[in-house]
């Protein structure tokens, strides 16, 4: 155990030798090379879910973030949740999460701060990036008929899931009488259409009549009653947030530099080629897709609503207030 | 039942690296007959003794059980291995090796377990069958194979090297109860050993192999009195003198005898 | 007879699968899976949604095999699996030594080994990111979790059917407690231990892939939920294939070398 | 060492008081737990010093374990209801997925230890099938047995059968040639053959192989909770992730790990009861 390396490490060797009978002594050989670069400059390493249309990839390849004086990493990661514990080893700088899950962990004790919002969901029917499916001839009309039905989404208590809980309570239903079973996003309308589960929170794209599939309609649109939700963004702990102001600062006005090229259709061709390369998604299907609304800066407003549907739901007592965890530095809406 | 070994030779391997172990091989043991086998080393003993179970084929010649030539473990036969520790089945208690060898008779229950309480008895393990194999003495274990050879009331029993593995006190003993059982049982035995001594004390014939290839090298008869006894009989002058026969024929079986 | 039973008994171990033997029968067994395969689609017992057939995965073979990221991935997953058996190995064996040469650790070390085992190793994949983030050190320490069991408790197996004789000659000779470990105890626990480590070998890939499923940053893992998520199942099924097949290759380069090095115990 | 000599002496000789040994076995037990209790000082030491949220000091994880596990009435042994509900629904799963496992594994593998040609068709693919991570199969599981339990047990089984499978074949392919002969000479049926003979004679490895599907099976019992369900351990431990209430989660380890426990301990009774015929020095605590 010679390794004399920052703090985070010490203390990590300190948890392995608590869980695994001498298994520390391991830690000095794996040891890490990638993770001190800390809390003073550096680059800033910020989780993608190589999702297709993430902002980031944008900013990172014309070199906005350049520009703007920041040096940034992108870290892939499998989900919202993981990206939000890692956080906390020091391992990454900003998490790519969503505003529920944020709300609840600060409510749980950690210390979070939401410094720029990727998306937000649409409050016009129209434009609904996201669905949820039924069966044709299930015969489910509405949110009424799900009680005592099973929902997928793709992640037990997130924000998909409080988003559909909000919809049917709006609609009509009894949310606390329907049971949410996490499956993976590309699975949940086969899902439904073969009768595995009543109806799924999915993708607009998703809804394929193929399948026989329908829309019951987009919770978000319902759930924002008549406003956008923010739907993703980029979170940093609060000591980060305090100490690399500077760079976090830089990093939200590079999206929303970002966000202006996204929304203007002559970089469209541009974008999907980009997008097409980072998800390994075909170009052409691409296209057609409906979209998030992309806005890099924060809707308090919207937070604030979303912090009452989590009181509203039982999942906290007291929502944060906007004022504590969207740092003053930060722009917003 | 007569066992007839007609013209038999075994080689393993193939070709080139054929080995012969035992080479054009005639012998009979009659009915009721104690046929003692002995040779040196790599003489084929067992080997010939396991064609004769059945447990190998020979690569030519044929044997017969009675009328019956043999192509398989034959009824009526049964073989007491030599390494009591991988023949018995240590998982199962004694009663359940000694069932287990009755399998294949179809008798009824009550008739199982009196001839299991019987062959116990004989070999003096009355009493014995809840233990296991492991919780017994080496001496004791090769008592129930030989009680487990027994149980299926077989008119040959083929032991090869039986007592190999247990000392001097303990073989004594145990030679004497297989005399005993013997004629308790009328049952034709032939008997591999590499114990000079005990082929001699045990058997009514010798039969003597030499080696490089297998061979018959003498067939002997041994007419010392019965019932024998280990300190009389080994007195007998009878015996020392075809004692030192075999010996002779064993280690060096090129010189002439010497009387 | 002796030498009928060294023919009869000398290849068993491990003979049913360790040599390559006739391919064709090798072959033969694949081609009736693949069949099976073929016929559980066109029976539409799963939707080729969620399982393509076999023609159009190995059609994506050359998609995945083409994929920059899958290959530094697949050397990312291979440097964790490595790093943790070779890790893992070295603590195991060394703990495992110590812990079965002293009577008084000998008991209190098992409890202690059946307690966290039983704690599956993929469950504390949440705590692991918590803890090392999504990185390399992640991956390593979950699969090291999960892979020191089955080598400790394989060294301390191996320890314990020690001959008692051989260490009473080692007494006798007054050799000190290294050279009793390294002349004496070691070789005799080493075909267990090798046992252990060709176990641990396939959990280690288990394990540091399913860390890459719910987590972490680079990796085989990583790249086919990217395929899973843009819904390319037959590209996601073409990697589990490359990924059995690495698997079972392996598996059978380990009994292999393993026959080579404990060669001597056949002689015994 | 000491445990041999005393099995082989009440075994054939003398049946000592019971209730001395019980109290002996008991004592011995004890003594053998402060290592343990040592490594759950230094965790609570480390918990209390850090003053992490992520990693508490184990005295609050028990505390947290009794207060969400335990606290029903005596009727109920003590247990509450959620371990009512959640346990047996998790606990159902692993028998019955592992239970299918342990057969069809000591089956598939009897005959491929007996059969060379089988052996050389399908051990590659036994051996393709063992390293696959079963977490990739969950959309197949899905897709045939929907969102219910038998998706569960069809993910344990599917996890733990390759080691079953594997390690009969090996002790199958290794049992001592002379049993065998043994067995031929008797003339034993096949079934007594296969039953009685090789079975028992590949025991030793075969419940070694047993041993560590059982820590696989529950891996996989937790892991296939993970997704696609309503109910069960795993899914306790994702809504407290996803609720980030790492209390929650610690002392659902801390409940997997005794149920392991238990298990391990019950099974290696059985173990013991059923290799006693197998001297081996030193390896019962084991």
């Amino acid at each position: 155990m010679r390794a004399r390396h920052a703090s985070p490490l010490r203390r990590r060797l300190a948890v392995a030798g608590v869980l695994g009978l001498g298994l520390s002594t391991t830690l000095a050989a794996c040891g890490s090379s990638d993770d001190d670069a800390g809390a003073d400059g550096g680059s800033l390493r910020v989780t993608t879910l190589g999702l297709c249309n993430e902002v980031v990839y944008w900013a990172q390849e014309k070199g906005l973030f350049a520009d703007h004086g920041v040096d940034v990493e992108l870290v892939k990661s499998t989900g919202g949740a993981a990206a939000l514990t890692a956080l906390q080893s020091g391992d990454i700088d900003l998490a790519f999460a969503n505003p529920f899950s944020t709300m609840i962990a600060i409510d749980q004790g950690l210390d979070l701060k939401w410094i720029a919002t990727a998306y937000e969901t649409t409050s016009v029917e129209a434009d609904a990036a996201n669905a949820m499916v039924v069966a044709k001839d299930a015969g489910i009309t509405g949110a009424a008929d799900l009680n005592g039905k099973t929902i997928g989404v793709n992640e037990v208590g997130g924000i998909n899931q409080i988003a559909s809980s909000q919809w049917m309570k709006l609609e009509g239903g009894d949310p606390s009488t329907v049971k949410f079973v996490a499956l993976p996003f590309n699975e949940l309308a086969s899902a439904v259409a073969s009768g595995k589960v009543a109806a799924a929170q999915v993708p607009a794209q998703n809804v394929d009549p193929e399948l026989g599939l329908v829309s019951l309609g987009d919770p978000y649109v319902v759930a924002g009653e008549g406003s956008n939700l923010v739907f993703a963004g980029y979170v940093a702990t609060g000591k980060e947030a305090k100490e690399r102001e500077k760079d976090l600062k830089a990093f939200q006005d590079a999206l929303i530099e970002t966000n202006e090229a996204f929304n203007d259709p002559a970089n469209d061709d541009e974008r999907f080629k980009l997008a097409s390369a980072q998800c390994k998604q075909d170009a052409a299907v691409l296209k057609t897709l409906p979209e998030n609304i992309y806005e890099a800066r924060v809707d308090t407003g919207a937070l604030e609503r979303m912090g009452e549907i989590l009181v509203g739901q039982d999942r906290l007592d007291d929502p944060p207030s906007p004022e504590d965890f969207v740092p003053s530095y930060v722009t917003t809406k | 039942m007569n066992v007839v070994v007609d013209r038999v030779s075994k080689s393993y391997g193939r070709g080139a690296e054929a080995r012969e172990v035992l080479t054009e091989t005639s012998l009979t043991v009659r009915s009721q007959e104690f046929v003692s086998i002995v040779g040196p080393s790599g003489c084929g003993k067992s080997t010939l003794l396991m064609m004769m179970a059945g447990l190998l084929r020979p690569t030519s010649g044929e044997i017969r059980l009675g009328d019956e030539p043999v192509t398989g473990p034959p009824a009526g036969l049964s073989v007491v291995f030599q390494d009591y520790s991988r023949s018995l089945f240590p998982w199962m208690s004694v009663r359940r090796n000694l069932t287990t060898a009755l399998t294949a008779s179809r008798l009824g229950k009550e008739e199982q377990r009196s001839r299991v309480e019987h062959a116990l008895e004989s070999v003096g393990l009355a009493g014995k069958g809840e233990m296991y194999p492991w919780q017994m003495s080496g001496g004791m274990q090769q008592r129930v194979a030989i009680a487990r050879a027994l149980v299926t009331e077989p008119t040959v029993m083929l032991m090869d090297e039986p007592f190999a593995a247990v000392d001097a006190q303990t073989r004594a003993d145990l030679e004497d109860l297989v005399l005993r059982v013997r004629h308790e049982y009328d049952v034709t035995v032939a008997f591999v050993t590499h114990d000079i001594d005990e082929s001699v004390y045990m058997a009514d014939r010798i039969v003597v192999l030499a080696a490089n290839p297998g061979r018959i090298a003498a067939d002997l008869t041994v007419d010392l009195p019965r019932p024998r006894d280990q300190v009389e009989t080994k007195l007998d002058a009878r015996f020392a003198k075809l004692r030192s026969e075999v010996f002779r024929l064993v280690m060096r079986p090129d010189t002439p005898a010497t009387t | 007879m002796q030498t009928d039973h060294a023919a009869v008994r000398g290849p068993d171990r491990a003979d049913w699968g360790g040599r390559a033997g006739p391919v064709a029968l090798g072959v033969t067994g694949v081609v009736s899976l693949l069949l099976l395969w073929q016929l559980l689609g066109s029976l539409d017992v799963v939707p080729r949604s969620s399982l393509p057939g076999p023609w159009s995965v190995l059609r994506a073979l050359p998609t995945i095999l083409g994929d920059q990221d899958f290959l530094a991935g697949a050397a990312d997953s291979a440097a964790a699996t490595a790093i943790t058996v070779v890790v893992g190995s070295l603590v195991a064996v060394a703990v495992g030594l110590v812990a079965s040469s002293f009577a008084f650790l000998q008991r209190p070390t098992m409890v202690v080994v059946n307690t966290f085992r039983s704690v599956p190793a993929t469950a504390l994949i949440p705590i692991g990111v918590l803890i090392f983030g999504l990185g390399m050190e992640m991956k390593v320490s979950i699969a090291l979790y999960a892979v020191v069991w089955p080598i400790l408790i394989n060294t301390i197996y191996g320890v314990a059917t020690t001959e008692p004789m051989r260490r009473d000659v080692a007494r006798s000779l007054r050799w000190g407690w290294w050279r009793q470990q390294a002349l004496v105890t070691l070789p005799s626990a080493l075909p267990s231990i090798l046992t252990g480590v060709r176990v641990a070998v396939g959990i280690a890939l288990v394990v540091v892939i399913s860390t890459e499923l719910l987590g972490a940053r680079y990796g085989v893992g990583t790249v086919l939920v990217q395929y899973t998520q843009a819904s390319r199942p037959e590209v996601v099924y073409a990697g589990v294939l490359l990924l059995g097949t690495a698997g079972a290759l392996l598996f059978s380069a380990l009994v292999r070398a393993e026959r080579r090095l404990v060669r001597w115990v056949h002689h015994d | 060492m000491t445990s041999r000599t005393t099995s082989r002496i009440t075994g054939a000789t003398m049946r000592p008081n019971r209730a001395a040994i019980a109290l002996r076995r008991t004592a011995s037990g004890v003594g053998n737990l402060w290592l343990l209790a040592l490594v759950l000082v230094l965790w609570e030491i480390y918990g209390r010093v850090s003053g992490s949220l992520f990693v508490p000091p184990i005295s609050r994880i028990l505390q947290n374990f009794g207060d969400v596990w335990l606290g029903g009435p005596a009727s109920h042994l003590f247990l509450s209801d959620l371990f009512w509900s959640e346990v047996t629904t998790s606990l159902s799963r692993f028998a019955r997925g592992w239970g299918l496992a342990v057969v069809v594994g000591i089956g598939c593998g009897v005959v491929l230890g007996r059969s060379r040609v089988i052996a050389q068709m399908y051990g590659p693919v036994v051996r393709f099938f063992a390293a696959i991570p079963n977490t990739v199969l969950l959309p197949i599981a899905v897709q045939i047995f929907g969102v219910a339990s038998n998706m569960n047990v069809f993910l344990i089984f599917l996890g733990s059968v390759w080691v079953v499978m594997i390690n009969t074949a090996d002790g199958v392919a290794g049992v001592d040639p002379m049993w065998l002969r043994s067995a031929r000479s008797l003339r034993v049926p096949r079934w007594v053959l296969y039953l009685r003979v090789i079975v028992p004679a590949a025991a030793p490895q075969i419940l070694a192989g047993l041993r560590v599907s059982l820590g696989i099976g529950l891996i996989l019992m937790v892991i296939s909770e993970l997704y696609a369900t309503t109910e069960g351990l795993g899914f306790q431990i994702v809504v407290a992730q996803s609720s980030f209430r790492y209390l929650d989660m610690w002392s659902a380890f801390v409940l997997i790990g005794l149920i392991g426990i238990v298990l391990n301990l019950a099974f290696g009774r059985i173990e013991t009861r059923l290799l006693r015929w197998q001297r081996r020095s030193g390896l019962d605590a084991l």
